[in-house]
């Protein structure tokens, strides 16, 4: 077996599952003829055909409520967002409509919203959000977020299989920078179970998408100092793994939680009433966030470097709770 | 005979009935509502009656439709019942909804009814999507989304109308045009004349039919879900009708000019038919009495039944808010 | 000096700050002839003219992005969503254009989107949101929640004065169920700073909105036990005052929030972050929230009921806090 | 002479002058991008060129204009420096956002020019309340927002020409009907021919001009804007073009037909109008040279300019997210 990218990893489960089950079908704007702006959807119009991978109208209203109409009739779409910013466009047909019409009648909806997140590519403020914890707050919805290349395959096959609306962030900065094995055959990654990425005894990151990488980067950097860290990657966000988040921080009494969202009102902040409800007994020191400031995510390099948390960041953080 | 696409003499009073049963229960619903019987707000098709009913008498049991707020014509056609109507109205653990939510929003997906949702015109996309399931399957069913003149002015009834025409999607778009939403009045919703008129951004044949006559109403659903169905895709159909009380019960509606209500009254839908059923001998005294017997009956019963069902109990509130 | 309702209050904030400024302007579905759903611009239209008292077609995008356009221009508008539930349908106005026009040209966009928001009045689904945590996440936007009468009035001023977006969410149960003195002449209540509403040394509620009523009761119930309650009310949603919430949970160490909206990712969690890592010291208990649970707002009395946080629901955690 | 609504030679070679340097300026910029000294993508007006300097050339200095991202000659005629537009796309401190956003983000208020957003047809509504600030204020200006074939199909562009159509607002909806939206042609998007029908359902005028004729441009354009600042309302201006790139410079546009692109290639609207010029006389030799030298210099200027200006300091980062 070879290591494959993230990018890579997302499109062999769409390929796998729509081979697996011809409910499923994709629909998104230049995702068929073109194969979409990041190439994920190549090759599968040839293969699937053209009532299966459909191109539509620029318009993600119409996008999620189609998806919505089409889940009421027995179909599992797949709808591409081309950036995750734009899935404000078609927020109200995901908040209102999908996210609260199995509680209201008991009839499922069972789609898939991709949305390439993230920054890093230097692609400015409206290509780089992390808008997840919009989502994280609307029951009804579940959010995941995949930090490899086999849980980016495992979640959109768990994804695909879920009866419920499920918003998929894959991270554009990891599509070709991320790269790693996944489990041969059919597997899919339970959705609403964390993973632990590093074990320590020391301090505890909780973290997901392309902060998991920079965690481990941090992680690394302070183990040389004798700093033992241990990394939970959520994986999922919506339904959150509580029983994961409690252990992780109940193992070392000092948690720092890292996303690469916006601080305020980030997941973040739930994260951290989640411990210092659960786990307070076991805390040693004050909950530590590593995340972008709040603004809006800047285009030029030294603005985009300024914002982004990185691995140094996490590093100062970490020692700073180890030395408390 | 009265000669109508089709229509045999039980069809004509079965019609007839629904446009009864509707005005009926709204009628009650009024009463209860004036009695302080009923949670939260009142809307009603007082005058419209013949749009939804008409219309979705021209659907087959295998199609799907999305009625609006002023549609319980349709709601009944297709297989709603009076103990429903006013269980949902009573909040009510044995409605539709079973109390989750409110009023006019029922609707149950194996009698093909989509439940309604207040923002304005979102049911449309997601109608779209049905329709994209029809096609996708080969299946020779259509969609009907039902919306008022008020809701064209939204973003979701664009999308939604522009991805039905390009994709050619089996829909009908039925507006009643009852020529105020809430308080504004038709001239500052659209600078055009006829809410038909938008049809014509999209490339879809639009028919403007006097939606007081619930024949012409039928006559029109019926040829347009015959070209839907066999491949003609979407058209729009404007229902020209009144709004013949305020926005609802809350709402004296003075805003309206008093000629205008009094014009309209004269166009009743129900007197319309009853005589033309008269005058073609389908209708007479005896009948027209068993008629109302019946409805009263099963407004009665209806009634008494939601009284007397429990309202649901509060522990379940969380239940039910994803599919498993 | 009478005691006005909050609905009276925001009415007079808005008349007044029309009067002394010739470019504020409102604009809105049916607040013009009609004078708004909750009857809060009645007589504004007579009073200010069809110039600046504007009813709009039925479309929340637009309403949003002509008040960015007009804010541009150097008016001052005053949006009114007839529901905050409606808002989800600008939301890519109000959080890709208002909140990031600022940090990227340097030029402010003064306008207020006013937001009837909350439940309590069996309105179902559509009719009862409070989703103020998503634009609390959304760096550019401030956010007001006043709970009282004075602050109702003080922030509408501050709000329309403000150089920012600003969504003002004012909650509908309060409107006629809150009554209190404003203070006499010209007064705005600055933005950016909290209220202690009870001092008390023995816990600590930090909440806004209908909840402060409800916090402020179960204080007292709690009193009567010897229990005393610090009560913090944040009245500005974005910026925090973090100086006062740091100030109120050092002060007892033992913090419950509350908020209507539902728990995970509302704004309990941002503040349980900025208590957990500032306030870490002083803390002997873990951190609490009362919130509706994370559901759709249901209709039916007795699923809301059990949906709303309510002053028993706070006095039993306080209860808990206090033995702690 | 050439005698185009009342063009003086002048004129005329301004808007030449103002063709070619936006086809320098967009030439060299993907230079830059290959030699990869550029951040992020690019985007180019080339071969439609004529649409946005023709009907900026016919607005007066206090009309107000919302470019949107193949409109650098709009940019360019109202004020924007070649040395803005390299520093720019180099991410500089020196370029009109301040490195805060990017590419074909510029836009001052001062200059009238509104700063592009990614999501298509989101300038439209606040091109709107510009214009209903102009309305409000009686003042004699107009609005005009451009947008692409493909941003037709958005939600907000029927919000907001129907929001203008309604208030009568002096608003001119420029369209660039390039044929594509990214690799989705008109066919895809639209299924009316021209995206002028569109105007339709709205009730104001709609032209259509042959988009490579950079005076037929100025000339519809200028009769708009007529209309529109003496009280005559919105007009939809579609001006026929062809993408003569890739969506954006990492595309091939392999899915194009080539023939259309040669087809096109013939109608280039820089050698037509350059034909003209000649042929009137209005042009010579030495003319062209000395323009084309002054462009040269101007371009050699601004990319040292740009290359020398600072990179902002990331320091600053978190500044100016809200006005004070
Ligand atoms: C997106 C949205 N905005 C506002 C409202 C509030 N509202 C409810 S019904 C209504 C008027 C609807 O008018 P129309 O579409 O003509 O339907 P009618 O009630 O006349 O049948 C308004 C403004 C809403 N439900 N949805
Ligand atoms: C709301 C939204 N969805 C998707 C995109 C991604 N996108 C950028 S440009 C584009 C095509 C735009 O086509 P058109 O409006 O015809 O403009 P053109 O590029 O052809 O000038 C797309 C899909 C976007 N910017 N905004
Ligand atoms: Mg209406
Ligand atoms: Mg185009």
């Amino acid at each position: 077996m070879e290591p494959i990218t993230y990018l890579e990893a997302i499109r062999q489960g769409l390929w796998e599952e729509m081979e697996r089950d011809p409910s499923v079908f994709l629909l998104g704007e230049d995702i068929a003829v073109y194969g979409g702006a990041f190439k994920i959807t190549k090759g599968f119009l040839e293969k699937y055909g053209e009532d299966r991978v459909i191109d539509t109208p620029l318009s993600e209203a119409a996008i999620v409520g189609a998806s919505i109409g089409a889940a009421l009739m027995g179909l599992r779409p797949v709808a591409e967002m081309q950036f995750a910013d734009f899935i404000s466009c078609g927020f109200d047909q995901l908040v209102n409509m999908a996210a609260k019409y199995h509680y209201r009648t008991g009839t499922p909806v069972p789609l898939v919203i991709r949305a390439p997140y993230g920054g890093r590519l230097h692609a400015g403020p409206f290509h780089s959000q992390c808008p997840e914890a919009w989502f994280v707050h609307t029951p009804g919805l579940k959010v995941v977020a995949p930090a490899t290349p086999a849980d980016a395959k495992g979640l959109i096959k768990a994804a695909i299989r879920d009866p419920n609306p499920v918003i998929y962030f894959e991270h554009k900065y990891l599509y070709r920078h991320e790269k790693g094995l996944v489990p041969a055959g059919d597997f899919a990654t339970p959705i609403g179970v964390a993973a632990v990425r590093r074990e320590g005894r020391d301090v505890t990151v909780i973290t997901y998408g392309a902060m998991v990488q920079q965690s481990l980067e941090a992680a690394a950097a302070v183990a040389k100092e004798g700093i033992e860290t241990e990394i939970l990657d959520l994986r999922t966000l919506s339904p959150l793994d509580v029983d994961a988040i409690v252990a992780a921080a109940e193992k070392t009494g000092k948690v720092c939680i890292v996303h690469e969202a916006t601080q305020t009102g980030g997941l973040g902040g739930e994260i951290a009433a989640l411990v210092a409800e659960r786990a307070f007994r076991a805390l040693d020191a004050p909950i530590l966030r590593v995340t972008a400031p709040d603004t809006p995510v800047p285009f030029s390099p030294p603005l985009e470097d300024a914002y982004l948390p990185k691995a140094e960041k996490i590093a100062a953080r970490l020692r700073e709770l180890a030395a408390f | 005979m009265v000669d109508v696409h089709g229509l045999s003499t039980d069809d004509l009073l079965k019609i007839y009935y629904y446009l009864r049963l509707t005005r009926a229960s709204e009628d009650r619903v009024i009463k209860l509502y004036r009695q302080g019987r009923v949670f939260g707000g009142v809307y009603v098709s007082n005058g419209q009656e013949a749009i939804s009913v008409g219309s979705a008498y021209a659907f087959a049991p295998e199609d799907v439709t999305a009625p609006s707020h002023r549609d319980l014509g349709a709601n009944y056609v297709r297989g709603l019942t009076p103990r429903e109507y006013f269980a949902q109205y009573l909040g009510r653990a044995t409605g539709p909804t079973r109390g989750r939510d409110g009023n006019v929003h029922y609707g149950d997906i194996k009698r093909g009814i989509l439940c309604f949702i207040s923002p304005m015109a979102d049911l449309l996309p997601v109608v779209a999507g049905c329709a994209l399931a029809f096609k996708i399957r080969r299946e020779p069913r259509i969609a009907a989304g039902y919306f008022g003149d008020g809701a064209s002015s939204r973003g979701d009834f664009h999308e939604a109308v522009n991805f039905a025409a390009v994709l050619r999607l089996p829909v009908l778009f039925i507006c009643n045009n009852n020529q105020y939403a809430y308080s504004t009045p038709l001239s500052r919703q659209m600078a055009v004349p006829h809410v038909a008129d938008r049809a014509k951004a999209y490339g879809i044949p639009a028919v403007i039919v006097d939606g007081n006559d619930a024949l012409a109403v039928y006559a029109a659903a019926k040829a347009a879900a015959e070209r839907a169905r066999t491949g003609g895709g979407p058209t729009l159909i404007e229902c020209k009708t009144m709004r013949m009380r305020g926005h609802a019960e809350h709402d004296d509606a003075s805003y309206v000019p008093p000629r205008l209500l009094e014009e309209w009254r004269a166009k009743d839908p129900i007197q319309r038919l009853e005589r033309r059923l008269r005058e073609a001998g389908v209708l007479t005294d005896a009948g027209e009495q068993g008629i109302a017997e019946r409805i009263s009956r099963e407004i009665e019963d209806a009634v008494q039944f939601a009284e007397q069902s429990p309202l649901p109990d509060g522990g379940g509130v969380t239940q039910g808010v994803y599919a498993v």
